[in-house]
């Protein structure tokens, strides 16, 4: 995936003289490099070259469209914990059209869409966040008139690339999740000709989606990105396998329920549902709220909200290895099937015999 | 849906189905025949049926030892898949987890890396099993397709459950979805073929078990 | 996980990356490569990251950088061993990193810096003598 | 009556005129018939372990594999799948499980006839639990009604259905129990209408064996016992049951009961015979509703009764010996102790042979075998089994309580020039009774 992506720097001042204006050092954004680039597992060595391209970029400009959404990938990419660096963010990036967060409203806020997509054709991010309804005809999502899925369409189609973030705009998500009345899908359901970049979560952590912004910027190129359309870098391994209490787990160690004893000497949460061991994320490394804890640290299982379907997977709290459904009454259909087929099998059986052998005496001197 | 989800979903539940169904089915349309039974008057001081039948079952739990001797590839290694396959199946933890999700029943489970040790020795012994079917001139001779299959359907998830276990090959979730799918196969094939022996065997001890009991005879 | 608890928290990481640090340094000295690892990026838990910080210790060199936040820069027990500490403006942690290298590059001055440096030092000279004047 | 090649070249013997189509579903019809539960039970369970290869004697003697046991079956588990197990009507309609053809059971003839002593030895090794014998005999009952067994068996089943005996018309029986009382100076009772004990005999003993018939009569008089000898009902070897003529089976069983009820005997004496032990302990409830109306003992039994009770002293012989346990008596019929007492009675110190009671190897020549000269090889061949324990076990005497045992065992012996004598236990009673 090394498409180049990102035409020659555009007239104007880099990021590194605009951050120079305002006094900030490039000590600054080595270290938001070597922060951004620690957490993608970069190599050393390419700390520095990480910083220059950014520092010798312009900046990205990124229409972001609201489909089917609750506005949490927001409130998670765009809310800094750590505004040193969760802030940076909006230095590399110009958000042109934002529906949540932009001053303007009504025709003013479609128009600068209009303005950016034809001011920056061919070169700006579309940022999809929610999932797209296409069930007759879109109409259970329309913004100003226009339905999700005609405006992705028409936005998407002079974009460099797309980044969905969110789950629902990655995977369908919950607009998605049975029975999906919506006929809701992701972006990457409606966008074929352009790269869809996913950073899923519910929400996805902010630092991944800094992450893949600032690398594309930088390096003017997508990140290696795994079946899903998932950065590697943040999508590489499963919770499971970075997970503290993984220890546990392969010492057969587990809370059995969230009071028992188990629990409480925090051992493994396999058994009372955690999905963490086919659940692609970095919240065991990266964590949560400037890394004070993640959800299994807290003592909950990990929900697998960065995979698809992660709604209907039978139940948060049922174990990976069982069935998806309860299987009670298939069974006990399954049981009355079986002697039904078993009778019939042996009555068909005995007539057969009695109807073939019919001519042999009866060794018992008895009716068989 | 994804595999892993077709895998715990729909292909679990037509899979045990089809088991439940099966074995019930072959049982019961075993059982249902005419019983045929030859009609004998027992020998003074012999056990009563119940006790024949069962001490049949039990005594066929070890040979003789001129047979263990002469049928030693099958009665120790015999013996190590099957105790391998029972351990590896009902004490992995994830395993007890399903069949507490299928029957309400739960125990406790082995650390991971025994579980790991005797799936390896229950793999390699598969292997030492089916190395002899097809290299024994009787073995090769009694043979039938079913015993392939079931050999196959028996080995494979226990290979996959490997490879899951140890990350081998494809990701996890693949390998995880094509272990369970690997265990939906055996269960569907299950039924049908030699592996009802696990049902049926208790029956045909027993009947020999009553037979022989009968006459005061060796079981 | 309180204290009653008979788990130390420990996971083993803490050697592994120690043995790992190790390992780099002796590269570092055979071919002149630097290295950093990230250990942010990694499944440790507060007891882990305690045990690596002992074990390093305290060297001869210490240095706080202030840009965009502070960052905690020391050079470990072992020369050419250094931890650097990058934390935001609230001053929380944001990463850590150990890095194997002569001086980390936090420590130097950027070209940029330095020429912008360099013209803004003449003109404040300049400044400061048309204001005195 | 002609010896016949399959294309494959294995010679069968084939009886009567019927066409292939009429033999192979004569021969269905006779399998179909054992198909209940019980065999079910067995032909569903096995897992091809091959376990019972190696407690065959002609496997272990040939090392051919047609001769592991289960896979003696073959034709009739085939059946078996086709018409009465739980998948039949889908492996019919699918064409799993495809019809038995005539040259199959031409070709199985041999296999369920000549290479089978139903000596269940294969039944304790397997781990199913399956009794090959058992379902071996019932293939047997398919076999006879296709006319698909070897000559020489069927010449026995025509002359026991005529006479009564394969050995002798029940006219000429009172004749040759009077020769032998005169020949061994002993009183015989024949025909008697009122006896407490019906004895009976097998052929071996009204051909090669006639001093047994004076023996037995020798420890009766001396107990005092009223006992005898009766034409309408002396043979206790059923060839019906060992070709598989459930009705041969049966007239002669109901033969033997029947005269011990008319004279009211209250038991039924079965000579030195391991498939009479079968056919009449064992099977004769088939007919009686599982009672037998009167008792019925083997000669070995009454033997240790006698002896046990004190009724008869014996003078002890003072050397070692060892014991063929007869498969019919000992590992199918339960009667493991039974000569043991009487060989400890008679003074002996036993040297068992390695393989013994239950686990004891066949002579080679049970279930018909003997009779059958076809298999003549191999039952040699599985002589040396029995030979090489006996020789190991460097016993003085060596003795058996099974006249066909004996009969084979001698022919082996014969046949390698082996001079060892095989000997009856009621004979080494009845010459060592004390006075």
């Amino acid at each position: 995936m090394a498409t180049p992506l990102l035409n020659p720097p555009a007239p104007g001042r880099t990021l590194g003289e605009s951050l120079q204006q305002r006094g900030v050092s490039r000590r600054a954004l080595l270290k938001y490099a070597a922060y951004l680039g620690g957490l993608m597992a970069m190599p050393a060595s390419t700390t520095q070259a990480f910083a220059e391209g950014l520092a010798s970029a312009r900046r990205q400009s990124v229409i972001w469209l609201s489909f089917q959404e609750c506005t949490g990938c927001t409130e998670s990419v765009t809310r800094p914990f750590s505004p040193t660096f969760e802030s940076m963010i909006f230095d590399l990036i110009s958000l042109d059209y934002h529906e949540t967060l932009q001053t303007a409203s009504g025709e003013a806020a479609e128009e600068a869409r209009l303005k950016a997509m034809a001011d920056n054709k061919g070169k700006y991010i579309v940022v999809v966040e929610g999932a797209i309804p296409a069930k007759d005809g879109g109409i259970y999502s329309t913004i100003a008139g226009q339905t999700n899925l005609d405006m992705l369409r028409d936005t998407v189609k002079d974009a460099l690339a797309v980044v969905a973030v969110g789950t629902c705009a990655s995977f369908g998500g919950i607009p998605k999740a049975n029975p999906n009345p919506t006929g809701a899908g992701p972006a990457s359901d409606f966008v074929t000709a352009k790269p869809v970049i996913a950073i899923p979560g519910c929400p996805p952590i902010a630092e991944a989606m800094a992450g893949t912004i600032a690398y594309m910027i930088s390096f003017g190129k997508l990140p290696e990105l795994d079946q899903r359309g998932r950065p590697k870098a943040f999508y590489g391994e499963t919770i499971h396998d970075r997970c503290y209490r993984r220890p546990f787990y392969e010492r057969g160690q587990f809370a059995d329920s969230f009071d028992d004893e188990g629990a409480r000497r925090g051992y493994c949460l396999y058994k009372v549902g955690c999905k963490g061991p086919v659940t692609y994320n970095s919240c065991a490394t990266l964590k949560w709220n400037g890394g004070v804890s993640f959800p299994i640290q807290s003592g909950h299982g990990c929900l697998g909200c960065s995979e698809p379907d992660f709604w209907d997977q039978g139940g948060f709290y049922r174990p990976l290895s069982a069935s998806l459904h309860n299987l009670g009454l298939p069974l006990a259909a399954a049981g009355v099937a079986g002697v039904a087929l078993g009778a019939g099998a042996a009555w068909t059986a005995r007539r057969h015999l009695a109807s073939r052998g019919q001519d042999v005496a009866t060794p018992e001197g008895k009716k068989p | 849906m994804t595999l892993l989800d077709f895998a715990r979903g729909p292909a679990l539940e037509a899979s045990l189905f089809i088991f439940v169904a099966g074995v019930i089915w072959r049982c019961v349309g075993t059982l249902l025949l005419p019983w045929r039974l030859v009609r004998v008057e027992p020998r003074k001081g012999a056990s009563s049926p119940w006790v024949a039948a069962l001490k049949g079952v039990l005594v066929k739990l070890w040979p003789y030892d001129t047979f263990a001797k002469s049928g030693v590839v099958q009665f120790v290694n015999g013996y190590i898949f099957h105790a391998g396959f029972a351990v590896v199946f009902l004490l992995f933890a994830p395993h007890i987890l399903f069949i507490k999700g299928v029957t309400g029943l739960s125990w406790p489970s082995l650390p991971n890396n025994v579980i790991m040790m005797i799936g390896v020795v229950t793999a390699a012994s598969l292997v030492v099993a089916l190395v002899f079917r097809v290299t024994s001139p009787v073995l090769r001779l009694i043979s039938r397709v079913d015993d392939y299959i079931s050999w196959f359907l028996t080995f494979l998830p226990v290979a996959t459950g490997l490879m899951a276990a140890a990350h081998l090959g494809l990701r996890y979730e693949t390998l995880l979805s094509l272990h369970i799918l690997s265990f939906c196969a055996l269960l569907v094939w299950f039924p049908f073929g030699k592996l009802m022996h696990a049902f049926l065997f208790a029956f045909s001890r027993a009947v020999t078990g009553v037979r022989m009991g009968q006459r005061g005879a060796a079981i | 996980m309180s204290e009653v608890l008979p788990y130390s928290g420990l996971t083993g990481m803490a050697d592994a990356v120690l043995s790992e640090v190790a390992a780099l340094a002796k590269l570092a000295c055979d071919t002149g490569e630097t290295a950093s690892i990230n250990l942010t990026a990694m499944p440790l838990t507060r007891q882990d990251r305690e045990a690596i910080e002992t074990r390093l210790g305290r060297g001869e060199v210490e240095a706080t950088v202030d840009a965009g936040g502070r960052c905690d820069v020391w050079e470990t027990a072992y020369a050419g061993v250094w931890f650097v500490r990058y934390r935001g403006l609230d001053d929380r942690v944001a990463t850590e990193a150990i890095e194997i290298c002569p001086s980390p590059l936090i420590l130097m001055s950027h070209p940029d810096d330095r020429r912008v440096a360099a013209t803004r030092l003449g003109e404040d000279l300049r400044a400061a003598a048309s204001a005195a004047a | 009556m002609t010896a016949k090649t399959t294309a494959a070249g294995v010679p069968y013997d084939a009886q009567g005129d019927m066409s292939d189509a009429d033999r192979r579903s004569a021969a269905m019809r006779g399998f179909l018939h054992e198909f209940g539960a019980v065999a079910a039970a067995h032909l569903e369970t096995c897992v091809r372990c091959g376990m019972c290869a190696n407690a065959c004697h002609f496997y272990v003697a040939t090392k051919n594999p047609d001769y592991t046991p289960i896979n003696k079956l073959r034709p009739f588990e085939q059946a078996y799948n086709r018409h009465a197990g739980p998948f039949a009507p889908i492996f019919r309609l699918l064409g799993i499980a495809p019809k038995v053809t005539v040259t199959e059971l031409e070709e199985w003839e041999r296999l369920i006839y000549d290479a089978c002593t139903l000596c269940g030895r294969c039944t304790l090794a397997c781990p199913m639990g399956i009794d090959i014998a058992e379902l071996i005999k019932e293939a047997r009952h398919g076999m006879y009604k296709a006319g698909l067994v070897p000559d020489r068996l069927q010449l026995m089943d025509r002359t026991a259905r005529a006479w009564g005996s394969p050995a002798t018309p029940a006219d000429d029986f009172a004749d040759i129990i009077r020769e032998a009382g005169e020949q061994h100076g002993i009183e015989m009772n024949v025909d008697l209408e009122k006896a407490d004990y019906l004895v009976t005999v097998a052929p071996a003993e009204l051909t090669d064996h006639t001093k047994a018939l004076a023996d037995i009569a020798r420890i009766l008089n001396k107990i005092g016992a009223s006992w005898t000898y009766h034409s309408e009902g002396f043979e206790a070897s059923n060839i019906g049951y060992i070709n598989g003529d459930i009705e041969l089976q049966k007239a002669m069983t109901l033969r033997l009961i029947e005269t011990a009820k008319k004279i009211g005997a209250h038991t039924l004496i079965l000579p030195e015979c391991g498939h009479a032990y079968g056919a009449a302990r064992w099977e004769a409830g088939r007919w009686y509703d599982g009672k037998l109306p009167t008792r019925i003992i083997h000669m070995t039994e009454f033997l240790q009764e006698t002896v046990i009770s004190g009724k008869v002293k014996l003078n002890p012989i003072n050397c070692t010996v060892s014991f063929h346990d007869p498969c019919q008596l000992v590992r199918r019929g339960g009667v493991r102790q039974a000569p043991r007492d009487v060989l400890k009675a008679l003074g002996t110190e036993l040297k068992e042979l390695e393989n013994h009671g239950d686990l004891a190897w066949c002579c080679g020549g049970g279930g018909g075998v003997v009779s059958n000269t076809r298999a003549d090889p191999i039952r040699f061949k599985a002589f040396q089994i029995k030979q090489r324990e006996v020789e190991d076990a460097g016993a003085e005497r060596f003795v058996t309580a099974c006249g066909q045992c004996r009969i084979t065992l001698t022919q082996g012996a014969k046949h390698f020039k082996w001079d060892r004598k095989v000997e009856s236990l009621l004979e080494l009673v009845a010459d060592n009774l004390a006075d």
